[in-house]
Formats: structure tokens, sequence, C-alpha cells
């Protein structure tokens, strides 16, 4: 049990600590550890994919193996890398915005990371038993049920596991939303970053169920002899395109408005000024994530669906640009009249407005349906998504890996590596992917493996790679500010940036119950607020009593583990019989600690008043 | 917040499953996730709408299905969404005996419907040869209607934890929310099995 | 079936509110049988042609859950704003979900 | 399509035509350089829309620059508290608004433009081809005029030509960049689409949706060629005799060995409707070997000799006897020598 801020410990109290904790700022620590192991495996794919492209007809791997390197390395770094690494912010930071103590269920949510956590190992597993998924990160029925190796199996039931931690971490992150602010925390006085999430996880929880039905259909036809993509037995492939972008386009909006969210509390941190236009922000992430579930067939602009479809969705999709419109106009508002800062938090930010307005425009673009029947899967695509996702959300998450760093670590990252990995990244980033543009238009699909010699594309793609090594340069530079920072950084204050937001209130790194007392919240940005009227710190809502807190447990972990056996039970009960002993056993394993969960009552336990009033502040 | 005592009219609030920060996150957690449960049973449906013409010339819905069970397994199940609300009430009015009462008689009447079921799948099987992997409408048919037995299976193993683990326990803060989101589950089963009966049944035979 | 038990454990006043209240979930329970016989009768006698019978059908399955969601579940109770939300928010997603399904899969 | 934007789309063509010359782009590959009315419809809408980013991007980057220069934090000033704004409506209104016209200016032509590619009116008198997907080859079927072929399309200029298009296998997506814009070739559902070429040339074709480890060799080539050459075309496929005997010896001994080795049983030759295998009727009149490579007779070899160096995943190899060097030489020989007609790629005027 995790009594207070203990002092030196061994390493395998650590361990043990971080493999029970159910506190939501570890929680948090796990997924950036994990997300970032995964960024760094999909980021390898990247530099193999762009290392193969580096000239025509290149034989650097071959083309089974390519085609397992493009599925990783989107599955990768959309489902392992993006998604968790912003779950992990979430966890880290929004309970402190609301000034809660925890999240609503601490044990689902540490249940949500091991999920992800053995989904993600089981899928990489692939890599060593047979053969990677590859039939693109999208998964397009008949092909993935008719590739001849494992991988694609591996693809359902490792998304299948991580998908199903993150929609248990969606809904943690609601109810937390929902049931546990402060006093005078209104919906209208939350952060930004706090209404992202809170958006982003209702978007989880409506679209991570289509993921998860087509998932199924797809393992009953691989596993089980199903017919639902089989077209000799009446099965019909459109469905799993349907099914996969009705999750797939709020997925990719999953992806950003966190970004977007936590760029509006820096930008507004950074330039002193309170965040212009604060409701029309909360409600155009609204209407994005509307519109969002209204879109989805623009990745099908070519399969035929007809030119009533098309012209729809074309323009539901154009829509979109209208409330994005507003948020970065507003951001821009923001800054304007302030009194800006410019340090490696700030750099990431500000090079997020113009890479993801191109990126955004070149999506109006691709919505053009007659403008799309050229761009469409084509390297066009490829340059767009990246500009969005590299540009939008990658940067999101280093600006805000170095915002709240000294907030969930204690430490702060070394400004000049924090400028030199950003410089290098940000001039690799546009060297790779701007010229990609043309190259799409002039007639280089994506997924190729090679493109033949004569072609015109030999240029384009050398540059593209010149610039994927910059990329890598910046990242190497990044984990090495991470390594030294963690060794000898200079420790933060509490209050590192002048903030404005509770998490600003808390201790660098806070006590493992949040705040002593539940502060009382008098109004948007409520630390400024305090500072502004000379207080300097947060009125208590509450007498200083008894905290309650839960109990540490194993249980996650040993269910995870459970299923990630069942996990290769199912996968290889095709070849033999006996596997479904593995299946077994697995599931076993899993509902058993389920069953011992619910039986076993876990009521917490308390801080009491006096150990409280003994802590220094 | 101390849970291990039971309820008394004193402390008897009069919603016992909300009256503390735990009860109301559980409550509030199972709605959302059954939000999340109506897009998984939508896709659900949808694929079968998609394909329920798929026959590859095996039998069609037309020709299998029979509307007299299926009234009885319709019956049977709004029948055990009434007895859950019996038990709430009996919970909200602080009789716990009667609240277990009505609970077993629940599961006994899903029970009912998860036999009903399975006697029909066994009978689409062995007299018309129906089955998941004889057409794309095959394999719609059963995961559709087995991910709604499935539901049933594991509400009813949830209910017998339930009531095993609290038998001799009475109610109190701590279980009150639990019984609570477990009626709510309940009735989200019967939910899409109106839909199920409509959709899958009637309009198959309607055609 | 309602008899009064331990009626001293509860406030009077609540247990009279609860016992109206099932009062009504009890109307709920029989209007939903009925539609659940209409239902079952009109596709059985076949009177209708399925053009009329497929849209009566689907109506008497949306007004069923409606009594299930509002009355049987509580929605229509207070402290029920932000779950109404999510429900119907789940719903829309669920339209959209079988309109690209049932539709456009086929356009 | 739409008058005023005549000029802005020549001084496009103009900067990109300069783009294209300094080798950035080829030729009768490229979708910057249209010449197709699918091309076309695209490029102008690929034109305004990027005119119209550009026009957004650089507000952006205006407004952005200014912000920049003027409000960095001046020294001296570290405690410049700036005023709180919480926002101005008029503001937000005008940011709101002229995104919405803009979109419009963008959305009209595109629904008319998607309507108008869908037409199907004239597919009922025009030339109606069949188009197959296979991995990783592509077979044709000229509706009506009893004749297959596999790799070449070979198409009048001018002409409207409709596609039908299934594939047999996975979902495979037909794309031209210079002529048309591409549309998916799925297993269930017929897809239909028109492509009319503007100029006699031989254009590059690929697929465009990943279709195992060899999607990235599925090219074939789309041949222009004069309405007149066109329909000489249809006639000398229409005479050619399966059964006739090449001339030479060596290619004899390359036919028997052809029909020894049971290539009969996935290929034709002539206007049989198999289609397990590309259809080799013009084989020696095609722009290439196996879709990729130059069309020699050392390709032909290498290809029968072990078709999986060359396309890994294809369906050919292992489903045929063993052949030594010799034997497969012959057998090119005698493919190289299928030459039914005077109209080829070569003579589509490169
Ligand atoms: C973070 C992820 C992210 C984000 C935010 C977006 C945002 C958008 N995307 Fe993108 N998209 C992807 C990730 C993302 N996308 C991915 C991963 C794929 C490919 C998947 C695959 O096939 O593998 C894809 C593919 C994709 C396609 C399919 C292309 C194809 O396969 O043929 C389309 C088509 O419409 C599209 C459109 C859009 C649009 C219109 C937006 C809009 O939201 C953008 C809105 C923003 C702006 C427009 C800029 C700011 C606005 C202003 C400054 C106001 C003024 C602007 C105007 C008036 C235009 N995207
Ligand atoms: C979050 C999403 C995300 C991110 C961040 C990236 C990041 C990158 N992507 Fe990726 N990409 C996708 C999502 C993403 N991508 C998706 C969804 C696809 C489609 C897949 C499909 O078609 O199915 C795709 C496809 C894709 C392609 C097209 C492949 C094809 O179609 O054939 C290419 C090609 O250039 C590419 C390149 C890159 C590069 C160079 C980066 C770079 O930004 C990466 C930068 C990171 C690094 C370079 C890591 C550096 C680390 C090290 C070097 C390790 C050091 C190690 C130690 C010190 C131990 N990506
Ligand atoms: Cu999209």
């Amino acid at each position: 049990m995790s009594k207070a801020a203990t002092q030196k410990r061994g390493f395998g109290a650590v361990l043990w600590d971080y493999l029970t904790t159910v506190d939501h700022k570890k929680i948090g620590h796990l997924y950036l550890f994990g997300g970032g192991f995964f960024f760094i495996l999909g980021g390898l794919e990247a530099m193999i994919i762009r290392i193969q492209l580096i000239k025509p007809n290149n034989d650097f791997v071959s083309a089974g193996l390519y085609n397992e390197m493009i599925t990783m390395h989107g599955t990768t770094m959309i489902f392992l890398a993006a998604m968790p690494i912003l779950l992990g912010l979430m966890n880290a930071v929004m309970p402190l915005q609301i000034g809660a103590r925890d999240v609503a269920f601490p044990f689902l949510n540490s249940l949500g990371f091991w999920l992800f956590l053995f989904g993600g190992i089981l899928l990489n597993c692939s890599w060593f038993l047979g053969g990677a998924p590859d039939a693109g990160w999208t998964a397009y029925a008949p092909l993935s049920t008719t590739t001849p190796t494992h991988g694609v199996d591996f693809y359902i039931m490792g998304l299948q596991l991580s998908g199903a931690g993150t929609l248990i971490g969606g809904i943690n992150f609601l109810v937390t939303i929902v049931n546990m602010r402060a006093p005078g925390m209104t919906y209208m006085r939350m952060p930004l970053f706090t209404w992202t999430t809170f958006i982003a996880s209702s978007l989880i929880l409506f679209a991570f169920p289509a993921l998860t039905v087509g998932l199924f259909l797809l393992m009953f036809d691989r596993m089980f002899g199903a017919a639902f993509f089989d077209v000799a037995l009446g099965g019909n492939s459109i469905i799993w395109e349907h099914i996969f972008w009705i999750f797939g386009h709020p997925e990719v909006y999953i992806l950003i408005l966190p970004a977007f969210g936590l760029f509006s509390d820096i930008f507004s941190t950074f330039s002193k000024k309170r965040l212009f236009g604060y409701t029309a922000m909360v409600f155009a992430t609204v209407l994005i994530a509307f519109l969002g579930f209204m879109v989805w067939a623009h990745h099908m602009f070519t399969v035929g669906l007809g030119p009533v479809a098309n012209s729809i969705f074309a323009i539901a999709t154009m829509a979109i640009a209208v409330p994005t419109g507003i948020k970065i106009f507003n951001w821009l508002g923001t800054m304007w009249g302030g009194s800006i800062t410019i340090n490696s938090a700030m750099l990431w930010a500000l090079a997020f407005i113009p890479s993801f307005t191109v990126g955004g425009m070149t999506g109006v673009m691709v919505a053009s349906a007659v403008a799309d029947y050229q761009y469409h899967d084509t390297y066009f695509v490829v340059a767009h998504f990246h500009y969005v996702i590299v540009g939008g959300t990658l940067f999101g998450i280093l600006a805000g890996l170095h915002y709240w760093w000294p907030k969930m670590f204690g430490k702060i990252l070394h400004e000049g590596m924090g400028k030199l990995a950003f410089w290098t990244f940000f001039i690799g980033f546009h060297l790779t992917f701007f010229i990609q543009h043309f190259l799409g238009l002039m007639g280089m699909p994506r997924r190729y493996w090679v493109y033949l010699e004569d072609q015109g594309l030999d240029f384009g793609n050398l540059v593209s790679t010149i610039g994927a090594f910059f990329m890598a340069f910046g990242v190497i530079v990044f984990l090495i500010n991470v390594i030294y920072t963690t060794v000898k950084g200079e420790k933060a204050a509490d209050d590192p940036w002048d903030g404005r937001t509770l998490e600003w209130a808390t201790s660098s790194p806070p006590a493992f119950y949040n705040f002593k007392q539940t502060p009382l919240v008098r109004g948007l940005d409520p630390l400024w607020i305090e500072k502004t009227d000379g207080n300097g710190k947060m009125t208590p809502a509450e007498p200083l009593g008894d905290i309650h807190m839960p109990n540490n447990s194993f249980v996650p972990f040993v269910m995870s583990l459970g299923f990630f056996i069942a996990g290769f039970g199912f996968i290889y009960q095709t070849d033999h019989k006996a596997w479904l002993i593995v299946l077994f056993a697995g599931m076993a394993i899993g509902l058993g600690s389920m069953l011992y969960r619910s039986l076993k009552d876990d009521h917490g336990y308390h801080i009491t008043k006096e150990e409280l009033e003994r802590e220094a502040d | 917040m101390s849970h291990d005592h039971s309820l008394n009219p004193e402390t008897m609030p009069n919603e016992p499953e909300k009256a503390t920060l735990e009860g109301k996150n559980k409550f509030t957690g199972l709605w959302f996730f059954l939000g999340g449960e109506t897009v998984l049973f939508a896709t659900l449906f949808g694929t079968y709408l998609a394909l329920r013409n798929s026959t590859a010339g095996g039998p069609s819905s037309e020709e299998i299905f029979g509307l007299e069970l299926v009234f009885i397994m319709t019956i049977l199940l709004l029948t055990s969404s009434l007895t859950s609300v019996y038990a709430m009430y009996h919970m909200k009015n602080n009789n716990y005996k009667k609240m277990q009462l009505w609970l077993i008689i629940t599961g006994l009447l899903g029970l009912g419907f998860l036999s009903c079921e399975i006697y029909e799948f066994v009978h689409y099987i062995t007299h018309y040869e129906f089955t998941f992997r004889s057409s794309a409408f095959g394999s719609a048919f059963y995961t559709l209607v087995g991910f709604h037995g499935g539901h049933v299976l594991f509400g009813l193993s949830w209910l017998a934890a339930l009531l095993i683990r609290n038998g001799k326990r009475g109610l109190n803060l701590y279980n009150a929310p639990k019984f609570y989101v477990f009626s709510l589950y309940w009735h989200f089963i019967d939910v899409v099995w109106v839909f199920i009966f409509t959709v899958v049944y009637l309009m198959g035979k309607v055609g | 079936m309602m008899e009064n038990t331990n009626s001293d454990n509860v406030n009077p006043y609540q247990k009279q509110k609860n016992k109206e209240e099932m009062k009504k979930q009890l109307i709920t329970f029989a209007a939903m049988i009925v539609f659940t016989l209409i239902a079952f009768s009109i596709v059985a006698t076949e009177l209708m042609p399925s053009m009329f019978v497929v849209p009566i059908l689907l109506i008497l399955a949306v007004i069923q859950v409606g009594f299930q969601f509002y009355y049987f579940m509580h929605l229509k109770d207070k402290g029920h704003d932000m779950v109404a939300v999510m429900i119907f928010g789940g719903v829309f997603a669920a339209m959209l979900t079988l309109a690209g399904l049932v539709a456009i899969t086929w356009w | 399509m739409i008058g005023w934007m005549g000029k802005f789309r020549a001084l496009f063509l103009l900067s990109l035509v300069a783009l294209v010359l300094s080798g950035c782009g080829k030729e009768n590959l490229t979708a910057l350089v249209p010449k197709g009315y699918g091309a076309e419809s695209s490029m102008d809408l690929i034109i305004l829309t990027t005119v119209v980013m550009l026009f957004v991007f650089l507000i952006v980057m205006l407004v952005y620059v200014i912000v920049l220069v003027r409000f960095r934090k001046k020294k001296g000033q570290e405690d410049f508290i700036p005023k709180q704004v919480e926002g101005n409506k008029t503001l937000e209104t005008i940011w709101t608004i002229i995104p919405i016209l803009l979109l419009l200016v963008i959305a009209v032509p595109t629904v008319a433009a998607t309507f108008d590619l869908a037409d199907q009116n004239g597919s009922s008198e025009g030339i109606n081809i069949q188009v197959t997907g296979n991995q990783y080859w592509w077979h044709f079927n000229y509706m009506g005029e009893e004749i297959q072929t596999s790799q070449d399309l070979y198409i009048p200029e001018g002409e409207r030509v409709y596609l039908n298009m299934l594939s047999s296998d996975v979902i495979h997506s037909f794309w031209v960049p210079s002529i048309s814009g591409k549309m998916d070739v799925n297993p269930e559902n017929e897809n239909r689409m028109y492509i009319e070429a503007y100029e006699e040339g031989v254009y590059w074709g690929k697929c465009a949706e990943l279709c195992g480890p060899s999607h990235s060799l599925m090219d074939f080539k789309v041949v222009v060629v004069s309405p007149e050459e066109y329909d000489q075309w249809i006639e000398d496929m229409q005479n050619v005799d399966p059964e006739e005997e090449p001339l030479d010896a060596v290619a004899q001994e390359g036919k028997a060995l052809f029909e020894e080795n049971s290539c009969m049983g996935c290929h034709a030759i002539g206007s049989s409707p198999a289609q397990v295998g590309p259809n080799l009727t013009n084989f020696g009149d095609r722009s290439t070997v196996a879709g990729i490579l130059e069309p020699t007779k050392d390709n032909l070899t290498t290809w029968i000799m072990d078709p999986e160096s060359i396309k890994p995943g294809n369906k050919m190899t292992g489903n045929y006897p063993d052949l030594t060097e010799e034997e497969a030489d012959k057998i090119a020989e005698y493919l190289m020598q299928l030459q039914p007609s005077e109209v080829t790629p070569d003579s589509a005027g490169n």
C-alpha cells in the first residue's frame, strides 16, 4: 500500500508499485512509457519504409515485409503510440485540472492501461511468430480475410484487447468529469484540455464499439468460418469498409481534439492572456465531434457509392473546416495583444499552426470528391494525414510533454536540447512530407513497395527520406533530453510557467492525493484569478479532513494477462484444436480475476487528518 | 462513509444507489456504457440488415422463423424486466428479502429465455442445416442474436454473483448501487430484444 | 401484490411516492405487452401489405423502447441529464451506422 | 468546366508544365498534365481548391507573422500583464462566415462534377469493356466484340469508353492518372465508370488499392489510338486463329512446350473467356512483360523461369512443371511472336 511520499525504495518495490498502482498520475506515467516505446517502434518502422523508398526498385526489404512494415507502422502509431500518449497526458493532468483527487474508477483505469499494453505486445508478437499483419492498418476485406499468415489474426486480437482498454479509459474520463469536479468548477469553467478530454472520450465511447464489432466479424470470418466477407457465400466486403471508417474517422478526431485542447492551454499560458473566445472554442469542439460522425464515407469516394452519397459526404466533410477555422483564429486572437514567451513547449505549439493549417487545407482538397479520384490512395493523402497527425497530434504531444513535464516529474526539460530537437524535427517534417503532395499527383500510389525507374519519382522520394532522417535525429535528441533531465535536470517549481489552471496549484509532482483540501473554483482560469486577486493560492472548499483512497491492486495486470494468453489460443486454434486449452485457460484467468474482483470488497483506506497535518506543505 | 452496516430507517436515503460518490459513479458509468452498447448493437443490426438476403441458396428467414417460440421468449424477457423493476421498488423501500426474491424470479425468467434460444438454434441447425457458416445471412443472424444471448448470459452470471456475494449481508450503500446498475443493464438487454424480435423475426417473416 | 411490508423502514411520504411510481410502471408494462401482441398479431395474421407493416412494427418497437428507457430505467427523472445526452449520442451514432450499412452500401 | 476558371487554368498549367519539364513528373503518368476528361475535371477542382487554400493560408500566415513580430515579450516589461480579452463577437462572426462562403465556392463545382462523372447515359451505344482485376494483372473483355485481352487496354481517342469493373479476388483500384481518376474494383458490386482520352499515346495505369505483396507491380497500360486504328485493331484481334502454327521452328517447339506444360490450363490465346491467368493473344504486341518489364524475350524467359523473383506472391509460381532455361527460352520465342496487329503501343505515336 503506497502510504505517503516514501523515500528511497528498491527497484523491486518501485516496480511492484507501478504494476499495482491505481493512482491516475502513475498510470499516466505508465501510458507515457508504453506509448513512447511503441512510438519508437513505429518510428523505426517508418525509417525502414523511407529507406526502402530512397531509390527506385530498391530491395532493402522484401515486398511482403514492406506490407508488414506499413501496416504495423500505421497501426502502432495510431493505436499504440499517439492515442495512449494522449490518454497518458489526460490521466496525468485532467483530474488535477478539475480539482479531483483521482478518476472515478481507479481500478478500471489501471485495467485500461494493462489491456492496452498487453494488446500492443500481442500485436507485436506477430513479428516473431510467422509474420506481422500485412493488409494495411485499414485491413480491408477480402485481402485481410485471405492473407495466408497469422498476421491479421494478431491484428484482430491485439486491437480488440487494446481497444477494450481504450473504451474503459474513455468511460472513466467521462464519469470523472461529470461527477468529480471541484465545487465551483462548472462545465463552462473547465480548461480546454479538460473539455477536449471530455469530447474525445465521448468520441471513444461512440466510435470504438463499431471497431469492436468490425473486429469480431473479421475474427469470425478468419477463425470460425463465418461468411461476412466471403463473396461466394453472399458476403460483402464494403460492409467492412463502412464499419472501419464509421470508427476510423471519429478516431482521427480522437487524435486531434486533445491536442487542440492542450494547445489552447499553452497559448493562453504563454501569452499571459485568457483564451480568446472560450465559448466559441468549446462550441467548435463539440461541433467537430458531431460532424466527425457524419463524414466517414469520404474515405470511400472511389468505392462506387454513387454521386449522391459522394456529394453529401463531400459537403459534410468540408463543413468541418468551419469550426476548425474558428479554433485557428481564436488561437491567433489569444496571442494577439499578449506577451508571448517562446520556449520549447511554445515552439511546438507555434509550429503547429501553419503545419496543421496546411494539413487541414489538403484535407478540404481531398474532400472535393472528384479531385479525390486523383488524390485517393496516393502519396497526396499520405502527405495530408501526416501533416495533420504529425503536425497536429505529435506536435501537440511534444508541446504537452514539455509543458507538463515539470508537473508530472518535478524536473524541467533542458531548453537547449528542446530547441535543437524542435528545429531538426520541424525541418525534417516539412522536408519529408511536403514533397509527397507532388509525388502523389505525379502518379505515386501509396503502399507501394517499389516505384519503377524513370517515372520521375526518384528525386521526391530521396528528399523525403532525407527529411525522415532529420526527424529521427530530432527524436533522438528529445530522448537524450529526457534521460539527461531525469538524471540531473533542474528541479521544477510548483508553478514554473506562471500557470492559470488548477494543476499548477499543486506541488510538482503532486502528492498522491493531489489536493489536501479540495479547492474552491471562482471562475475560468481559477489559479490566475487567485493570483491576480493577490491570494496566490487556492481557497479550500472544505475543512481539512480524512481523505479516502483506493487500494492498489494486482488484479488488472493478471486479468489482462489472462486475456492476452487467451488471444494466442484464439489465433492458433485454427491450426490445432489443442490450442483451445490455452484459450480456455486464458479466459479462465481473465474471467476468474473479474469474479475475484467482484466478490472481494475493496473499500480502500483513509488518510487521516492527523497524517495530513504532519506532512509539510 | 462506512459501508459495512446495513441500512436502517434513519440512514436510508431516497436513492440509495446514488447516495455515495462511488454509487453515483457506477450509475453514471453504466449508463454511459449503455450509450456505447447502442452503437455496438446498431453495427450488428446494420450488418444483419445488409446481409439478410444473402442466403447463398440456403434457407431464408421466411422459411425458418417461427413466431410462437419468439413470442414466448419475448414475454419471458419483458416480464423479467418488470420483475427487476419490482426488485428495485423493494430496494427503495429497504425491503431486502423481497428484493432478493424478485431478483431471483428475474434470473429464472432470464434462464427460461436462454433455454428457449438454445433450443431455437439447435432446431435451425438440425432441421434446416442453417448454420453460422452456411451463408452470410447465417453468419449475420447467429452473430446478432448470439451477441444478445451472450449479454443475457453475462447478465445472469452477474446477477448470480451479486446475489450470492450479498446473500447474508442486507442492503447497504455499498451494494445498493450494484443492484441498481444490474437492473439498468437488464433493462437494456430487453431494449435490444425488442428490436431483435421486431427487425429479425417479425420483419423477417414479412420479408 | 403490493402489500405493505415493514412500513416502518422508510419514511411514509417516500414510501407513498415509490408506490405511485410502481403503479405507473405496471401500466407501462401492460402497454408493452399490448404493443407486443399487436406487433405479433399483425405479422401472424398477414392482414396488411408488408409496405405498411414494417413501419408500424418499427414505430411500435420505438415506443416500447421509450417506455423501457423513460419508465423502467427512470430516464425521465431528474439527475439524468448527462445520462440522456450520452444515450442520445449513442442513438445518433447508431442511426448513422444503420444508414451507412443499410442504405449506402447498396447505392 | 467553369468559364472564369479558364484563366487560372492557363496560368496554372503554364507553371505546371514548367514543373514537369524540369523533371518533376513523367508525362503520361502524372495527374498534373491531364490528357483525358476525368483527369481534366479533377484538375479543375484541384486548381480551384488550391487557389482558395492558398488564399486562406496567406491570411492565416499574415496574422501569424504579425502576432509573432509584435507581441513577443519585451525586454524590461517582464511584469507586463496584457488585457484579459474574453472575445469579440464581430470578429468571430466574420471568421465563421467567410470560410462558409469559400467552402460554397468549392462545394458547388464539386457536386456538379461528381454527377457529371457518374453519368452513364451513353453506355448503351458506347464501347463497353469488362475490366477484371486479378492479383496482379488486369483482364479486359471487349463486350460484344469477342475480344479478350490483358494488360494493354486499347481505346480510341476522343471517345467515351464505358468500363464495368469487377474483381476476381481482393479489392483493386483502376487508375490511369493522366486520363482519369480512379475507381475501385470490388469483388461483389460491379462498378461503372467512363474514360475519355484526348491524345494518342501510351499511358501508365496503376493499381491503387493494396492487394497483396505485388500491389506495386500491378501496372498496366492504356493504349490510346486513333478511331481508325482502333477499328483496325478490333478486326485484327477478331481474326486471330489460336491454332495457327508459328513460322519458325524454335517457336513451333515453344508452342508445343506451351501446350505440354499445361500453360493453357490458365492462359488463353484467342477469345476464350478463360482468365485464370492473363490472356496472351497479342502478347508480342504488348508494351511490357508482366506489366513492368521491358518487352524483351530475355525478360520473358526470366519471368517464365521464376515469376516469384519478379512478382512476389503471384499466382503462376508453382503451378506448372519446372522448365529448363532452354525450354523457357523457346516458349518465350513463341509468345513473342504472337503479334496479331499492326496497331501496337509503338504505333500509338509516343
Ligand atoms: C489527426 C488526424 C486527422 C485530422 C485532424 C484530419 C482532418 C481532416 N481530414 Fe483527414 N485523414 C486522416 C487524419 C486526419 N484528418 C488520416 C489518417 C487519413 C487517411 C487514412 C488512411 O486512408 O489510411 C485521412 C484521410 C482523409 C480523407 C480521405 C482521403 C482519401 O483516402 O482519399 C479525407 C477526404 O475528405 C480527409 C479530409 C479531412 C478534412 C476535411 C479534415 C478537416 O478536419 C480539416 C480541417 C482544418 C482546416 C481546414 C484548417 C484550418 C481552417 C481554417 C484556417 C479555416 C479556413 C479554411 C477553409 C475555408 C478551407 N482526410
Ligand atoms: C500517429 C500516426 C503517425 C505518425 C506519428 C507517423 C510518422 C511517420 N510516418 Fe507514417 N503513417 C501513419 C501514421 C503515422 N505516421 C499511418 C496511419 C500510415 C498508413 C499506413 C497504411 O497505409 O496502412 C502511415 C504511412 C506512412 C507512409 C506511407 C507508406 C506507404 O504507403 O507505402 C510513410 C512513407 O513515407 C510514412 C512515413 C512516416 C514518417 C517518416 C514518420 C515520422 O514522423 C516518424 C518520426 C519518428 C522516428 C523517426 C522515430 C525515431 C526513433 C529512432 C530513430 C529510434 C532511436 C532509438 C533508440 C535511441 C533506442 N508513414
Ligand atoms: Cu476521415
